[in-house]
């Protein structure tokens, strides 16, 4: 079992994106030698990880053949409600949290519901939650940001957030909700009723239906998953930083769309990958840090980063072409 | 007489415009294998789907052992026993033989964490069935089905069948695209499934099939079923083409 | 040597190309290595960027604050990395940085609101049009809120609306508020340098006659000293961009050869019709 | 042939949106009677007609079942382009023009080229593109606006957005560019052989091929004319503004690709329709209008925008299926 | 012999791993129907694809009329003059029959602005189409493919290949969702074809529809042909079943 296991994570799908992610490193690391620096790595996976819990639930989203563009306006609102909440006095940290948990499971709920049994494209529906989540945002706040006292003492942001040293390594709490949630996420695509179901309601929602797999319910529980992990990221986001601002967030949709695409998921739905995604996370992430090593002109990096998506692209699928030859 | 185990009374399914069904009956007895047959648009598949929960009736009432039913999913209709395999062959392309075979159905193995599957089970189980269809036996069970030809798909889907033995198993159009070997197989397999208590709606236009296996012929046109006791042991088979191509009106054996 | 000049504010935003132009000026006078970058109001990835720049052993780094109290820790690495961090343009008076080098949004909030009391501008009960390009920046949260310290005691009530950073869009949707409310606004104060620079075209486009309604706000572009000119602004905020960016760099290479500054330098100047000619000179001399 | 194309104009999916579009008038019109003054239908008009251009050229080539989130970026990229080359004297304003068009032509190439060739999602493609596209404006610009003479007397700027008076309704000449690029393209998705393919290439590509349909040289004529349009529509718009700058456009990619969808056109290709989009326009940009004249708070727009979109879509959801009734 | 209409010579094609084709030949005359027969994943349809242009060979020669040609696309194939019908009657769903019916080769009208379809004439020739493959005649041209059940959308495809008489059709399985008034239909279709001087491959499961029309039987197995010239009126039904089953090999009437 362990060894089919092994097996599957090498599969095609992931062989495009791993190659790329080492000749991405090997680049920068000949360009500038900081750049393997216990130092810069250990920044680079702060961030890097944050965005990768959104992207691991999108990947099982983006296979049951939906998407969401709401992640980043949730990502944003749900800090600084959990703020609002405990600075007001209304309620605990703890409390907030779970409150603001909670109400992102809402959201979820409502893409799910309006996407299921409306029928209207993810696409309209997630942009319109988009601009509500983020205009709750601004107007709960009035545009403020939120203070975050800074709450070393508690058990949540040291549970969500913390720092560890390993020598001089330093690791923050979030990279072990990262990894658990891509090894929980990955077992279930791959190994589990769910994660059939899901493959199926993106392959061919019909066939599905006519099994007997419950569609409807399948995508609206992967919205709500979705949701919540946004603001799961978010939450540790702002806790890490220090920052609650009613604007964070905003973009990071189509980046995290990006992550998982690369990593080798259809955009079309049926087939996902949750090893591919940690590598397309590594991919995007190392390559925005590389590129401030190699010192690219501040005004020319979306051009930096534009290129090296398209280029990356026709890599892979030139890796892609090579490897079905014959087809 | 004791209550059928499906009865269907005054069905009627309108799409729009189009009444694809018109007040059609049908009866089905335990271990019984009904042949229906009818031209293109008679309105076959629509009496299955609706049958089968696929599509909501416009009117009429279903009733499974003289219960009445109402079926809102196909789930409800797995439910009460009925398997489906549908004229397209619903299947998902992107995954695996095994996990098509299993879909919706998938069994779990201990430790029960977040319902992971039986994949060994399956496999064997997936071996096994393959094997019976005549499926060869070079095809791991693992293959995707995209990359399966015509009729390779279709045996999956008789597969799936077999292994759910269902109180009534309807198969719109099987052998279709079947070769002779494979042919043989869903032939044969509808005849066990006879012998082993369970009922069958057999639908094909090939006639010469139908004759080899079915109990009762019934004949669809225009939305009704114009003829439903015909017995093919006394009928010819030009005979029913007659009453399908409504040639001969009321014909029956 | 190697700076890092790191904006917390977008590249769209035509007042950031004054400031980026400060910082080319000064690596080209100086001969050393600037890498300039934008961060659009994203603290972690702003956050992680200037990690990137100690990580990199950068000589000195130039940075506005996305947000008060964001980079606290990374002043705190910065200097137990012995690396000079110089802050400036928006303010984090939490953070140990070595030294900060431009205004005070709140002040000019507070300015703005109150030449407009002082005038007969605005009188109490009347209702003022805060335009900004992204609501719940930095910049247009602190003006707001000086301002208020003026407005609030007199019952002037004011709202702020969501222009965009996308000129076309925001042409469009401040002209729709104006044709909407132009008959209750009694000022407008625009927040941030697009929304100001924009405003000829939103009254041209409306039909308003430049005066009729006064403005005050941002002027550190062409636009702005142009419309000052015209008469469509009354008065507008000059806050030294490029100034602002060389006097940062110096102060960080100051530092960087081992003579740390000990003080702030505070730019920013309220300008009318008489001395815009002077600032639309300084502009086009970019 | 008249009566049959009118009656194609009033097919099903135009139903809809044309309900709603009514209701929203008069909705908006019932609250604030300056909703429909002169003054405000012309300004309306006047960047409505510049986004309905991108809207009309997105609408065939998501039939065609791609789409192009770089449209914004090359909105603001191919102005920038015109007045710095007109500003330092290399060429005429006219010439610029042309050239900046070439460009976009170009740029659409490149677009259609690795979405056609190389197999890579056209969102991938497009939003590389976007990045890159977006920086070379502004690296060319150092990022300043740049200066756009006012040139009154020039016919390029006149034919393009000059201004005419009716009475008191001001209107630009990009409102007829507006409504003759609607007529075409229409007449081009319904009537032609060109929109026979276009359809086919969107809906079952094998089966197109098979036919002998190129269907990527169709999709990438598509991306081309997306692209042209664009760079026609951020010219239009920045001599009508008199301003140049890189940053404009930003964002427009998902508010035009709403307003296509919001028109019936299939987001997954395969069905299209002009007429629809037409509509799905001026609802968006009447529901922007008029958002301001009811008077909602401003930093709740965005919530009110969204909430809109999700209601007309429900909306749309249930005339939709009051329609099909019985399927 | 003068040169054939098609020759294939040694052409091999492999997926991957699957040898699909391995060095099969196959000749097809003037005014020719051929029957081409065999089991599930024998190769037919992979045969058919590469003389069609669908896919490329991975080795072997095609002629036309003794000139060699290599097909890179479909456009290339239908330049030569070879229609072909998939099996999956390559339909667009979301377009009307008459838009289906002339997709790629669409008639133009005066005045050529756009290059607008003559849709007056598209109907016209749709109606009469549809009339002489035996679709109901309730079923208006403008009707999406998406609302036709799955006998009469492989009429629409039959229709299509009757509308451009081509050189040479080829049927994959044409008749496998049909009824028996539309198999009437289709065969007779086939031999008018004939008699009017066009050749066809005809590929079918149903060995009946293949008697009863075709000059000349190919049977394929696993990739080869491994019989070529049976004449379907010196063998029977089940000496052509023994040898698509391999279960006497080489056996020829
Ligand atoms: N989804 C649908 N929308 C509209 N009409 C439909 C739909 N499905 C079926 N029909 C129509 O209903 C009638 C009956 O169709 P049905 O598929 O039941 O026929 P059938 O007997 O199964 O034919 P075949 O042998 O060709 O499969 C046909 O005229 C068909 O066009
Ligand atoms: N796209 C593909 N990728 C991989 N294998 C394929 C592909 N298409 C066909 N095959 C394989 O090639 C072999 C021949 O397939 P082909 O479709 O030509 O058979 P066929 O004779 O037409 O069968 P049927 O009667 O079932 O249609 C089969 O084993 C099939 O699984
Ligand atoms: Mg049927
Ligand atoms: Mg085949």
């Amino acid at each position: 079992m362990k060894n089919r296991f092994l097996q599957g994570l090498l599969a095609k799908a992931e062989l495009g994106p791993l190659i790329l992610l080492i000749v991405e490193i090997a680049v920068f690391a000949s360009l500038n030698s900081d750049f393997i620096s216990i130092l810069n790595i250990s920044n680079t996976l702060a961030f890097t990880v944050e965005l990768g819990l959104i992207a691991l639930a999108m990947t099982l989203l983006m296979t049951s053949g939906e998407f969401d563009l709401s992640v980043g306006s949730v990502f944003g609102f749900s800090p600084v409600l959990m703020w609002t909440l405990a600075n007001s006095g209304a309620t605990s940290l703890v409390v907030a949290f779970f409150v603001a948990i909670l109400i992102a499971a809402l959201i979820g709920l409502i893409n799910g519901w309006f996407v299921t049994r409306l029928k209207i494209p993810s696409f309209l529906v997630t942009l319109g939650m988009l601009l509500v989540v983020r205009g709750l945002a601004l107007f709960m706040t009035n545009g403020f940001p939120q203070r975050t006292w800074s709450a070393s003492g508690a058990w949540l942001p040291r549970i969500l957030a913390g720092e560890f040293y390993i020598g001089d390594f330093r690791v923050y709490a979030s990279i072990f909700w990262f990894l658990g949630s891509a090894i929980v996420l990955g077992y279930v695509l791959t190994r589990t009723k769910i994660g059939n179901w899901i493959q199926a309601s993106g392959g061919n929602p019909n066939a599905a239906r006519a099994r007997g797999v419950n569609v409807n319910r399948t995508k609206a529980g992967l919205f709500v998953l979705c949701s919540v992990m946004s603001a799961l990221a978010g939450t540790i986001s702002s806790i890490r930083t220090s920052a609650a601002n009613p604007d964070s967030g905003t973009g990071y949709e189509l980046e995290v769309i990006a992550m998982v695409v690369i990593g080798g998921t259809a955009l079309t739905g049926g087939r996902g990958t949750i090893v591919g995604t940690v590598l397309g996370v590594l991919i995007l992430r190392i390559m925005r840090n590389g590129i401030v090593f190699v010192g690219v002109p501040g005004l020319a990096y979306n051009i930096f980063i534009g290129a090296i998506i398209l280029g990356m692209m026709a890599l892979h699928s030139g890796l892609e072409r090579r490897h079905n030859a014959g087809a | 007489m004791s209550e059928p185990l499906i009865r269907m009374e005054r069905v009627s399914k309108s799409y729009g415009q189009v009444k694809a069904l018109a007040e059609a009956n049908l009866t089905v007895g335990e271990s019984e294998i009904i042949g229906l047959l009818g031209d293109n648009g008679a309105g076959k598949s629509t009496l299955i789907k609706v049958l089968s929960g696929a599509v909501p009736l416009t009117s009429g009432e279903i009733f499974v052992r003289g219960r009445k039913v109402s079926f809102k999913s196909t789930s409800d209709a797995i439910a009460h026993g009925i398997e489906t395999i549908y004229q397209d062959s619903a299947l998902v392309t992107q995954l695996s033989i095994v996990r098509n075979l299993f879909l919706g159905r998938e069994p779990l193995r201990r430790p029960r964490f977040l319902n992971q599957m039986d994949h060994a089970k399956m496999e064997r189980v997936a071996r096994d069935l393959l094997k019976r269809v005549g499926i060869s036996k070079d095809i791991p069970p693992n293959t995707p089905i995209g990359s399966l030809s015509g009729g390779e798909r279709q045996s999956v889907a008789i597969a799936r069948a077999m292994y759910f033995e269902s109180d009534l198993i309807i198969l719109d159009e099987p052998t279709n695209n079947l070769g002779v070997a494979e042919t043989k197989g869903v032939l044969s397999f509808i005849r066990s499934a006879r012998d082993s208590g369970h009922s069958c709606i057999f639908i094909a236009h090939n006639i010469h099939h139908v004759f080899q296996v079915v109990d009762r012929i019934v004949v669809m046109r225009r939305g009704q079923v114009v003829a439903d006791d015909i017995d093919p042991r006394h009928t010819s088979v030009d005979a029913v083409e007659r009453v399908i191509t409504g040639m001969s009106e009321e014909e029956e054996g | 040597k190697t700076y890092y000049w790191m904006s917390s504010g977008s590249p769209a935003d035509p007042v950031w190309t004054y400031f980026l132009a400060g910082a080319e000026q000064w690596a080209k006078d100086t001969g050393n290595t600037v890498k300039t970058s934008f961060y659009s109001g994203d603290v972690p990835s702003q956050q992680e960027a200037e990690r990137a720049a100690i990580a990199a052993k950068a000589d000195g780094i130039a940075t506005t604050s996305p947000d008060p109290g964001s980079l606290v820790e990374i002043a705190k690495e910065a200097k137990a990395a012995n690396i000079p961090m110089i802050n400036f343009n928006m303010r984090d008076p939490t953070a140990p940085f070595l030294a900060y080098v431009g205004g005070d949004n709140v002040v000019f909030g507070q300015n703005w609101a109150q030449y407009l009391v002082d005038h007969h501008l605005v009188k109490a009960g009347d209702f003022v049009w805060m335009p900004v390009e992204v609501p719940g920046a930095t910049y247009g949260v602190q003006e707001a809120q000086g301002a208020s310290t003026v407005f609030k005691p007199l019952g002037i009530k004011w709202e702020i609306t969501d222009a965009t950073l996308d000129q076309a869009d925001a042409i469009s949707r401040m002209s729709d508020y104006l044709t909407a409310n132009h008959r209750k606004i009694n000022a407008i104060m625009g927040l941030g340098d697009l929304v100001t620079g924009s405003i000829k075209r939103v009254f041209d486009q409306v039909g308003i006659k430049p005066g009729s309604i006064p403005v005050i706000g941002w002027g550190n572009t062409l636009d702005t000293t142009q419309e000052v000119l015209d008469g469509y602004v009354v008065a507008a905020q000059w806050q030294d961009p490029q100034a602002t960016s060389y006097v940062a760099l110096s102060l960080a290479a100051m530092a960087a050869g081992g003579v740390r500054p000990g003080f702030n330098v505070i730019t920013g100047a309220l300008y009318d019709k008489t001395k815009a000619g002077y600032y639309a000179k300084l502009l086009s001399t970019k």
